[in-house]
C-alpha cells in the first residue's frame, strides 16, 4: 500500500427505518488495483456503494476522492467527479436504442441544444471497438439478450473514464467467455490506474482479479487484506464469522425410479428446439450451458410459464399438460424464477403474504374462507427452516436483502410440497454461507425423495451438487454428463457443441 | 414494584418526539377529519343533532359501493373511469324495469313492474358484464386500465344515449318508479328507526356490501390473489395466480358494485337520465386514494376506503355548513387529495 | 336610449326590485333566517347572473344566504337539500338540475314537508303541477319555458319576411337553417327546438313563403345536440366550423338561418362564421343568428349587428320575484303573499317572469 | 436483366402474407382513416372539396397543441387530467386581457387592450406554472400522475369559477375580443390563402408548434432525457439525468402548450365561461394513444399523435356527412381507442 489512497471511505453510517445498513464502515482503493469487497447477503455492500455514489445519502462518515473531500448528491454528481458504476441491478430504457443508453445523461451537443447523432454514433463505435464490444450501436436496448445489455452497461461505466469504477456483481449475468472478456477489460483498466471496487460473490473471481480484499459483515467492517494473503476458507471465515470447512454438504440422496419423462419439448416464441431427458425420484438433474442456450426455457416450458411447440410431458407414466403454472403448480411442480425482483418477489407486501401466496389452498377452510393462523404458523416454519433474516413476518420483503429474499420464495415453493423442483440459478447473487444452506436443502429435499433440476451458470456448484448434468447449447440438448466423472472442460465442449 | 416503573420509563423514554411526529402524520387524515368535524360541531350545534349524523352516514353509505368497485381496480395498479356510466346505464335500467304501472311515459308498457330481487340480478349482471368487457381488454392486451376505461366510458355513454330513447321514453328522465322499489332502497319507513331517527335501508346494505368486500379482499383467495397481482404481476403468474382470471374477475367485481349503486341511487335520487353517474368515479377514486389505496398497486384496506368516503362527504357536508364559499369545495376536495397522498408515499418512497 | 344596462333591467322588471327592498325596512338589518340557494351549476353563464342578483338582493334584506353547486347533478343537489335541511335551514330556494321529469323535486318537497320548511323552485321547471301544489309552502318562480320557443319563432318569422331575399343568399326561395340544440331531454331546450321552427313556419306559411328547410334534408333530426348536455359554444363553433367545410356559398347550399337554444351556443356559431368573413358587421354578409338569454355579450354582438335576435330571460326580474317570496317568509306571510303584480297561473303557485324579444332596435 | 428478375422474384418471394398481414396491421389506422375518408368522399364528394378539408385542417389544428403537451406526459407514463381545466383559465384570462375596449361588461376596464405578445406570455407562462406545479408533486412526492392532476383540475376548476366573477364580468361569458386578437388568431384575411381558400392562422401555428415539438423530442437533451426517464426511471436517475427537473419541465411543457391552445380557443370560440376547455384532455389523450405514444412509457412519435387528432377530427367531421347518428360519436372513438391500443400492444406484448 505505498501509493497515496484514490478513494477513502472512512466511518460511513447509514441507518433504514429498523436496519443499521451501514455502521462505522472503512474503505480505502488504491490507485491501479482492483479491490474486492466481498460479505454475505446485506452485509450492505450495495448499501457502502450506492453511498459514495449520490444515491443515498450517507447518515455520518467522510469521503475523499484524490486526497479531496467530497459529497455526491446525486449520480449526476459523482459520475462528473470520477466516478461510475456498473449496478447490481440492470437498469436500462429498454425502449431507446443502445447508443441513447450509453450517452444518456451525457449527450453531445451542438450549438448548446441539439443532440448530435453524428458524434454519438462515432464515440461509441471508439468504445466498442477499444472494448472488443460487438453490439448493433443502433439495436433497441429490449431486443438483446441479457448478458449483452450487462456488457453495454459495462462499456458505458468505463466509458466515462473515471477514477474509480464499481462493479457492483457484474458477472452474475455473464457467460464464461463474457466473464473472461470482463477482466481483460478490468485489468486494462487497472493499467490506466483507475481504482476498480469489485463486488461478487464467486470466490473463484475474487481470487484471480483483486489486489486487496475488504470484507464486511452485518453492516460493519471486518478486515482489508491483499488478496495474495487470503484464501478461500480465509475470506469465508471472515465473511460468516464462524469456520466452514466445505463448500458443499455431503451428497447423501439416492436416485430411485424416473418420475418424470420429457419429450422433445419445444418452444413456440423461444428459442428451446428440443429437449429430451428424464428425472428421477430423489435426483438432482443440473442443467449446464452458456447464456442463451435455451436453459431457462426448459425450465419455463416445464412449468408452463412459456408457449410449448410440440413434445410430451409424463409424470409417473401419465401424460400431463402444464399449459400454465397453475396447473404445474397443481401437478406438483414448483418454479423458482432466475429474476428474483421482475418475477420473484411481491415488494410491497409482507412476508407472510409472499411466503403462502402460492399454496392458499391448504388454508381454505370449507372451500371460502383462509385461514389466517395457519398462515401465520407456515410463515414462521419457513422464516425459521431457511433462516431468513427479518423483523418480523410484516415486513414488506423489498426491505431484506437479495439473498434473504430468495429464500423466502424458497419457502414460498416448499410449502406447496412439491414433487418436482425445478431452480432458476437458485443461488444467484447468494453469500457463500447462505449457498451452503441451500445446497443442503436441495439434498434434504432429493433425500425426501423429490426430483429436483437446477439451472446454474456455475459449474462447481452443478458439480457439487447434482448427480447428472444435461449440458445444453443453442436451444437444444447437447449432451448428459454423470457430475461424479465429467470435468468442466467436457462440459465446456459440449456447451459450444451447437453455438 | 420497582420493576415495572423502571420498564414504564424505558417506554416512556423510548417515544422519541420524533415518533409521535410520525405518528400524527400518520394518522393526519384522521385528525383532520376529528378537527374539521369538531370546529363544524362548535360553530354549528345542530351538525352534532342525530339528524345530522344519519344523514351524513346516508351519504357516506350512497357513494361507498363505487368506492368499494374501483378500489379492486386501483390495488391491481389500474383505475376505472367508466364507472360512473356504468352506475348511469344501471340506474336508467333498473328504473325502466320498476316503473309504476301507471308511470307516465312508461318505457316498457308491456312489461309491468319486474320482482325487485330479478331487477337486482339483472342490473348486477349487467354491471359485471361491464366491468368483465374491461378487464379483458386489460388482461388480454396488457393495455392500461386508464385507457381501456377511457374507451368503454364512451362507448357506455353512447348506449346511454341510445336507451333513453327507447321505448315510449324519447330521452326524457325515467321516473314514475313504483312505490315497492322505492321503499326497498330507502324505506318507508325503513327496516331501522329509533324513535324519529330513521335509518335509510341502503345505509344497511352498504354496511353488508362492505363486510362482504372486506371478507373477499382479506379472507379469500381471490382477494389474496388480488393484491399479489397488483403487487407484482410477473410474480403472481408464475406464483400460481390465474393472471387473466382474477383480472377480468377484479374489474367484474368492481362492475357489480357499480351495478348495485345504480340499483340505488335510480330510487335514491328518481332521475335517470343519460346524465346520471356522470363523474362518480372520480369521487370514488379520491377516496380510496385519501383512505390509501394507493397508485402503486397492491395496497389498500376496506377502512382506508370507508375513511375515505367518510372524509369527502364531510367536506362536502361540512364546508357550507360553516359558510365557506362553494366555489371553494372543488379546490379543498383537490388539495385534501393532494395532500393525502404525498402523506401517503412517505411509506411507500424509498428513503435515499 | 342608450342607458346603460343595469339601469335598464331594473326598469325593465317593473319596478318589483323596490318592493322587495322597501318594505324591509331597515333594510340591512340582519335576519336569522337561514336561506339556502341551491343553484344547479355555477359555471351556467345565466343562472351567475342571478346568484349575483340574488346575493345582493338578499343582503339588502339582511340574509346571508348560502349558496350550493350542484355542478349539474341531481344527486349532488338532492344531497345538499337533505343536508341543509338537518342542518337547520329555514327555507329552500332551488334550481332543480332535473327537468325532465318532476320526481326529484318531489322528493325534495317531501323532505321539506318534513321538516316544515317552505321551498321556493325557480328557473328550471318543475313540470308536474301536482307536485307544488301537493305542499302549501311551495312555489315555482320561472319563465314560461314554451314561450322562449314562440317568442323566437315569432322573432325569426317576422325577421325572415321582413327581409327574406337578403336572407336567402342562393335565391332558391327557400330558407335553409341549422338549429343547435343544448341537451338532449331538457324541457326548454325541447320546448324551445320545437316552437322556434313551428311558429316561425307558421308565420312564414302565412305570408306566402315556403317553410324553413334544414340544411341537410337526410337529416334524421332537425337540429345538432351538444351530445355532451353543455349548451357549449365550443360544440356549436365545431359543428358550425366543420358544417361550413360542406355547406357554404362556394357550393351554393350556404345555411341560411342559425336558431340556437342559448346565446353560447350562438356565439360559438357566430365566431365560425366570422372566422370565414361573415357576420363582422357592416359591409360584411350577415347570416342572421337567433338566441336565447339575451347575456351581456349577446346584447353586445346584436347591438354590433353581427347576431339578430334573442330572448331576455330577465336575472335581475327573476331575483326580485323569488325574493318577494322571501321576504314573505321573512315576515311570516304567506308564502305567496304580495304576489299581485306578478304573472301567476291559475292553477299552480307557478309565477311567470316574461320573457322578452331583444333585437337591435330594443331598449337599451 | 435475368439476375435483375431473378433478385425481383427472390424479394417478391419473401415477402410471405404474414408480413404483408403484419404491414396491413402496424398501419391499421391509417388504412382505417383512409377508407373511411374514401366512403365519405364518395357518399358526399363535397368532403374533398378544398373548403371541406381546409376545415378537417383547421379542426385539427385547434386540437393538436393540447395533445402535443399530454403526450409529454403520457411518455413519462403519466396523463394530465387538468389540461381541460388549464385551457379554460388560460383562454379565460386572455380574452379578459385582450377584451375591445368598448367591449361590453369589459373585465378590467382600467387596462385598455394589452399587447397580444404580453398576453401570449401571460397565458403560456400561467399554463407552464400548472403544469410545473403537477410536476413538483409527481416528482417530489412520486405521486402518479393521474391523481396530481386530478386534484389540480378540482383546484384549477374553483380558480376558473372565481376568474369569471372577478372585475365587471360577475360571471358572464368573456366576449367582446379586440379585432387585432381575432385577427391574429384567425386572420381577416389570414396570412395564407389561395383565391377563395383561407387557412386560418392558427393552423399555421399549429403547424410551427408541431415541427418546435418534434424537434424538442428528438432532437434535444431534453427530449431524449425525457424518454429515458420514461423508459425507465431509476436508469436515467443513476446516469446522471436530472429526474426532478426533467419531470417538472415535460409537464411544465404540456402545460405551456395548454396556455397557447387556452389563447387560441379564446379567440377562435369567442365565448370564454368556466366551462371552457371542460374534457379536452379527453381527447387529447385518445388522440394521443390512437397514434401510438403508449401508456408503457418512453414510446411516441410526434407524427402519431397529428394522425391520431387528425383521426378523431375525421370522425367528428365524417359521421354528420354519411348521415351517422351523432350519439354513435362516443362509441366509435372508444371503439378506435380500444382497438388502436390493442393493436399497438402486440408490438409490445412480449410472447413467450
Ligand atoms: N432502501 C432500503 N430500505 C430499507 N432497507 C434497506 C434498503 N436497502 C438496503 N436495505 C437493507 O440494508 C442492508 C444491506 O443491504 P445491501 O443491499 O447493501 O446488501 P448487500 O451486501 O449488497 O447484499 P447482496 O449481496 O444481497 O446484494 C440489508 O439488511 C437490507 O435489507
Ligand atoms: N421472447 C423472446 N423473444 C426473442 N428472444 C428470446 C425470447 N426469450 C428469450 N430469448 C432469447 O433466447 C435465448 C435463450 O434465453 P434463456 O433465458 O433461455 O437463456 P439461458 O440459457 O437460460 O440463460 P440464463 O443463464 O441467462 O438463464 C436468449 O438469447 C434470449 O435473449
Ligand atoms: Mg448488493
Ligand atoms: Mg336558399
Amino acid at each position: 500500500m505505498d501509493k497515496p489512497a484514490l478513494l477513502e471511505m472512512r466511518g460511513i453510517c447509514k441507518e433504514f427505518p429498523g436496519v443499521k445498513a451501514l455502521d462505522n464502515v472503512d474503505l480505502t482503493v488504491r490507485p491501479g488495483t482492483v479491490h474486492a469487497l466481498m460479505g454475505e447477503n446485506g452485509a450492505g455492500k450495495s448499501t457502502l456503494m450506492k453511498c459514495l455514489f449520490g444515491i443515498y445519502h450517507r447518515d455520518a462518515g467522510t469521503i475523499k476522492l484524490d486526497g479531496k473531500e467530497v459529497d455526491f448528491k446525486s449520480s449526476k454528481d459523482a459520475l462528473e467527479n470520477g466516478v461510475a458504476m456498473v449496478h447490481q441491478e440492470l437498469n436500462q430504457a429498454l425502449t431507446r436504442s443502445v447508443q441513447d443508453n450509453l450517452w444518456l445523461g451525457r449527450y453531445p451537443k451542438v450549438a448548446g441544444i441539439m443532440v448530435s447523432e453524428s458524434i454519438m454514433a462515432k464515440e461509441t463505435k471508439k468504445i466498442f471497438d477499444t472494448l472488443e464490444v460487438t453490439v448493433n450501436p443502433k439495436a433497441i436496448m429490449s431486443t438483446l439478450p441479457v448478458s449483452q445489455r450487462q456488457m453495454v452497461e459495462i462499456a458505458k461505466a468505463v466509458s466515462y473514464n473515471s477514477k474509480i469504477i464499481v462493479f457492483d456483481e457484474p458477472t452474475s449475468s455473464l457467460t464464461e467467455t463474457e466473464v473472461e472478456h470482463l477482466f481483460r477489460i478490468i485489468n486494462m483498466l487497472r493499467d490506466k490506474g483507475c481504482g476498480i471496487i469489485y463486488i461478487s460473490h464467486k470466490m473463484e473471481e475474487i481470487l484471480r482479479i483483486s489486489d486487496d480484499v475488504t470484507i464486511m459483515r452485518d453492516g460493519q467492517w471486518v478486515a482489508t487484506r491483499p488478496a495474495k494473503e487470503l484464501t478461500m476458507d480465509e475470506i469465508i471465515r471472515l465473511m460468516v464469522g464462524r469456520e466452514l470447512t466445505n463448500r458443499f454438504p455431503e451428497k447423501t440422496n439416492k436416485p430411485g425410479d424416473v418420475i418424470l419423462d420429457v419429450q422433445h419439448i419445444a418452444g413456440k416464441y423461444t428459442r428451446l428446439k428440443d429437449a429430451t431427458f428424464q428425472l428421477r425420484k430423489g435426483e438432482i438433474l443440473g442443467i449446464a450451458g452458456l447464456d442463451g442456450s435455451g436453459r431457462t426455457e426448459v425450465l419455463e416450458n416445464l412449468f408452463g410459464a412459456m408457449t410449448r411447440e410440440g413434445g410430451t410431458i409424463t409424470l409417473h407414466g401419465k401424460p400431463i399438460r402444464n399449459r400454465n403454472p397453475k396447473e404445474a403448480i397443481k401437478n406438483g411442480f414448483a418454479l423458482l424464477t432466475e429474476e428474483r425482483r421482475a418475477t420473484g418477489i411481491f415488494g410491497i407486501r409482507d412476508i407472510k403474504e409472499n411466503t403462502v401466496i402460492s399454496s392458499l389452498k391448504d388454508y381454505l377452510v370449507g372451500g371460502v374462507y383462509l385461514n389466517d393462523k395457519k398462515m401465520k404458523d407456515n410463515t414462521d416454519w419457513a422464516i425459521q427452516a431457511m433462516h431468513i433474516k427479518t423483523p418480523s413476518q410484516h415486513t414488506q420483503i423489498r426491505s431484506l436483502s437479495g439473498g434473504n429474499q430468495q429464500k423466502v420464495i424458497l419457502g414460498r415453493w416448499l410449502l406447496t410440497k412439491p414433487e418436482i423442483l425445478l431452480l432458476d440459478e437458485p443461488t444467484r447473487g447468494i453469500d457463500v454461507g447462505a449457498k451452503y444452506e441451500i445446497y443442503q436443502l436441495i439434498i434434504d429435499l432429493a433425500n425426501e425423495g423429490k426430483g429436483v433440476i437446477m439451472v446454474s451458470s456455475e459449474m462447481p456448484e452443478l458439480l457439487g451438487v447434482c448427480d447428472r448434468i444435461l449440458v445444453m447449447s443453442g436451444g437444444q440438448v447437447a449432451g448428459e454428463v454423470d457430475a461424479r466423472t465429467t470435468t468442466q472442460e467436457e462440459i465446456l465442449t459440449l456447451a459450444a457443441k451447437y453455438v | 414494584m420497582s420493576n415495572s416503573t423502571k420498564e414504564l420509563a424505558l417506554k416512556t423514554k423510548s417515544i422519541t418526539p420524533k415518533q409521535v411526529g410520525n405518528a400524527l402524520l400518520n394518522n393526519a387524515l384522521i385528525i383532520i377529519m376529528l378537527l374539521v368535524a369538531a370546529y363544524v360541531a362548535v360553530t354549528q350545534p345542530s351538525f352534532l343533532a342525530p339528524n345530522s349524523l344519519i344523514n351524513l352516514l346516508s351519504l357516506t353509505a350512497a357513494y361507498l359501493p363505487v368506492a368499494l368497485g374501483i378500489a379492486g381496480c386501483i390495488v391491481l395498479t389500474g383505475t376505472d373511469l367508466s364507472a360512473g356510466r356504468a352506475v348511469g346505464i344501471t340506474a336508467c335500467v333498473a328504473a325502466s324495469l320498476l316503473q309504476a304501472t301507471d308511470a307516465a311515459n312508461k318505457m316498457w308498457p308491456g312489461i309491468g313492474t319486474l320482482p325487485i330481487p330479478l331487477v337486482i340480478l339483472i342490473v348486477v349482471a349487467i354491471g359485471a358484464a361491464i366491468g368483465a368487457f374491461n378487464g379483458f381488454f386489460v388482461a388480454k392486451f396488457k393495455l392500461h386500465p386508464f385507457i381501456v376505461t377511457l374507451a368503454t366510458q364512451l362507448i357506455l355513454y353512447t348506449i346511454l344515449l341510445l336507451y333513453v330513447q327507447q321505448g315510449n321514453n324519447k330521452g326524457m328522465a325515467i321516473s314514475g318508479l313504483s312505490a315497492e322499489y322505492r321503499n326497498f332502497v330507502v324505506g318507508n319507513p325503513p327496516i331501522l328507526s329509533f324513535g324519529s331517527i330513521q335509518i335509510p335501508n341502503y345505509v344497511i346494505y352498504a354496511v353488508l356490501l362492505t363486510i362482504l368486500m372486506w371478507f373477499i379482499w382479506n379472507k379469500t383467495t381471490f382477494g389474496k390473489n388480488m393484491f399479489a397481482l397488483g403487487a407484482n404481476e410477473e410474480a403472481a403468474r408464475v406464483s400460481g395466480v390465474n393472471v387473466f382470471a382474477t383480472t377480468i374477475a377484479v374489474f367484474a367485481l368492481a362492475g357489480a358494485m357499480y351495478g348495485w349503486a345504480g340499483f340505488v341511487e335510480s330510487a335514491r335520487i328518481a332521475s335517470n337520465t343519460a346524465n346520471t353517474g356522470v363523474n362518480y368515479e372520480l369521487d370514488a377514486i379520491a377516496a380510496c386514494v385519501i383512505g390509501g389505496v394507493s397508485f402503486v398497486g397492491g395496497i389498500g384496506k376496506i377502512s382506508g376506503i370507508v375513511i375515505g368516503v367518510i372524509m369527502l362527504r364531510l367536506i362536502f357536508v361540512a364546508l357550507p355548513l360553516v359558510g365557506m364559499d362553494q366555489n371553494l369545495q372543488y379546490a379543498i376536495k383537490g388539495g385534501i387529495i393532494l395532500f393525502a397522498c404525498a402523506l401517503d408515499m412517505r411509506k411507500y418512497l424509498v428513503k435515499k | 336610449g342608450g342607458a346603460p344596462a343595469s339601469t335598464a333591467s331594473t326598469a325593465t322588471s317593473g319596478g318589483t326590485s323596490t318592493a322587495a327592498s322597501t318594505e324591509g325596512g331597515t333594510a340591512t338589518a340582519t335576519s336569522d333566517l337561514q336561506v339556502d340557494v341551491f343553484y344547479y351549476d355555477f359555471s351556467d353563464v345565466y343562472i351567475s347572473s342571478v346568484r349575483t342578483a340574488m346575493d345582493e338582493q338578499l343582503k339588502a334584506m339582511g340574509i346571508e344566504p348560502k349558496n350550493w353547486d350542484a355542478a349539474g347533478s341531481q344527486p349532488t343537489q338532492t344531497d345538499q337539500v337533505k343536508t341543509a335541511i338537518t342542518a337547520g335551514s329555514d327555507l329552500l330556494i332551488v334550481n332543480i338540475v332535473e327537468t325532465s321529469t318532476s320526481d326529484p323535486a318531489k322528493d325534495i318537497v317531501e323532505a321539506a314537508r318534513a321538516a316544515d320548511i317552505p321551498v321556493i323552485f325557480f328557473n328550471r321547471e318543475v313540470a308536474d303541477n301536482e307536485v307544488i301544489n301537493s305542499y302549501e309552502k311551495c312555489a315555482f318562480v320561472g319563465t314560461n319555458a314554451p314561450d322562449a320557443g314562440h317568442m323566437q319563432g315569432e322573432m325569426i318569422g317576422e325577421y325572415l319576411l321582413a327581409n327574406y331575399d337578403a336572407v336567402d343568399l342562393n335565391g332558391d326561395g327557400t330558407i335553409s337553417y341549422v338549429l343547435f340544440k343544448g341537451q338532449e331531454g331538457n324541457a326548454e331546450a325541447e320546448a324551445r327546438t320545437q316552437y322556434a321552427v313551428e311558429d316561425a313556419n307558421k308565420l312564414l306559411t302565412e305570408g306566402g313563403k315556403p317553410e324553413l328547410a334544414y340544411y341537410d334534408s337526410s337529416a334524421s333530426t332537425k337540429y345538432l345536440v351538444d351530445t355532451a348536455g353543455k349548451w357549449s359554444a365550443q360544440a356549436a363553433n365545431d359543428y358550425m366550423v366543420s358544417l361550413l367545410g360542406s355547406y357554404n356559398e362556394g357550393n351554393n347550399n350556404m345555411v341560411e338561418l342559425i336558431i340556437c337554444n342559448n346565446d353560447g351556443m350562438a356565439e360559438g356559431a357566430i365566431s365560425a362564421l366570422q372566422n370565414v368573413g361573415y357576420n363582422n358587421g357592416e359591409g360584411t354578409t350577415i347570416i342572421p343568428v337567433f338566441g336565447v338569454d339575451a347575456t351581456d355579450s349577446a346584447k353586445a354582438l346584436i347591438k354590433a349587428g353581427n347576431m339578430t335576435g334573442s330572448i331576455k330571460q330577465d336575472a335581475v326580474g327573476m331575483a326580485t320575484t323569488i325574493n318577494t317570496l322571501v321576504k314573505n317568509v321573512q315576515d311570516g306571510a304567506d308564502l305567496m303573499a304580495n304576489t299581485d303584480q306578478f304573472v301567476v297561473d291559475s292553477d299552480v303557485d307557478k309565477i311567470r317572469v316574461p320573457y322578452q324579444m331583444y333585437d337591435g332596435t330594443s331598449e337599451e
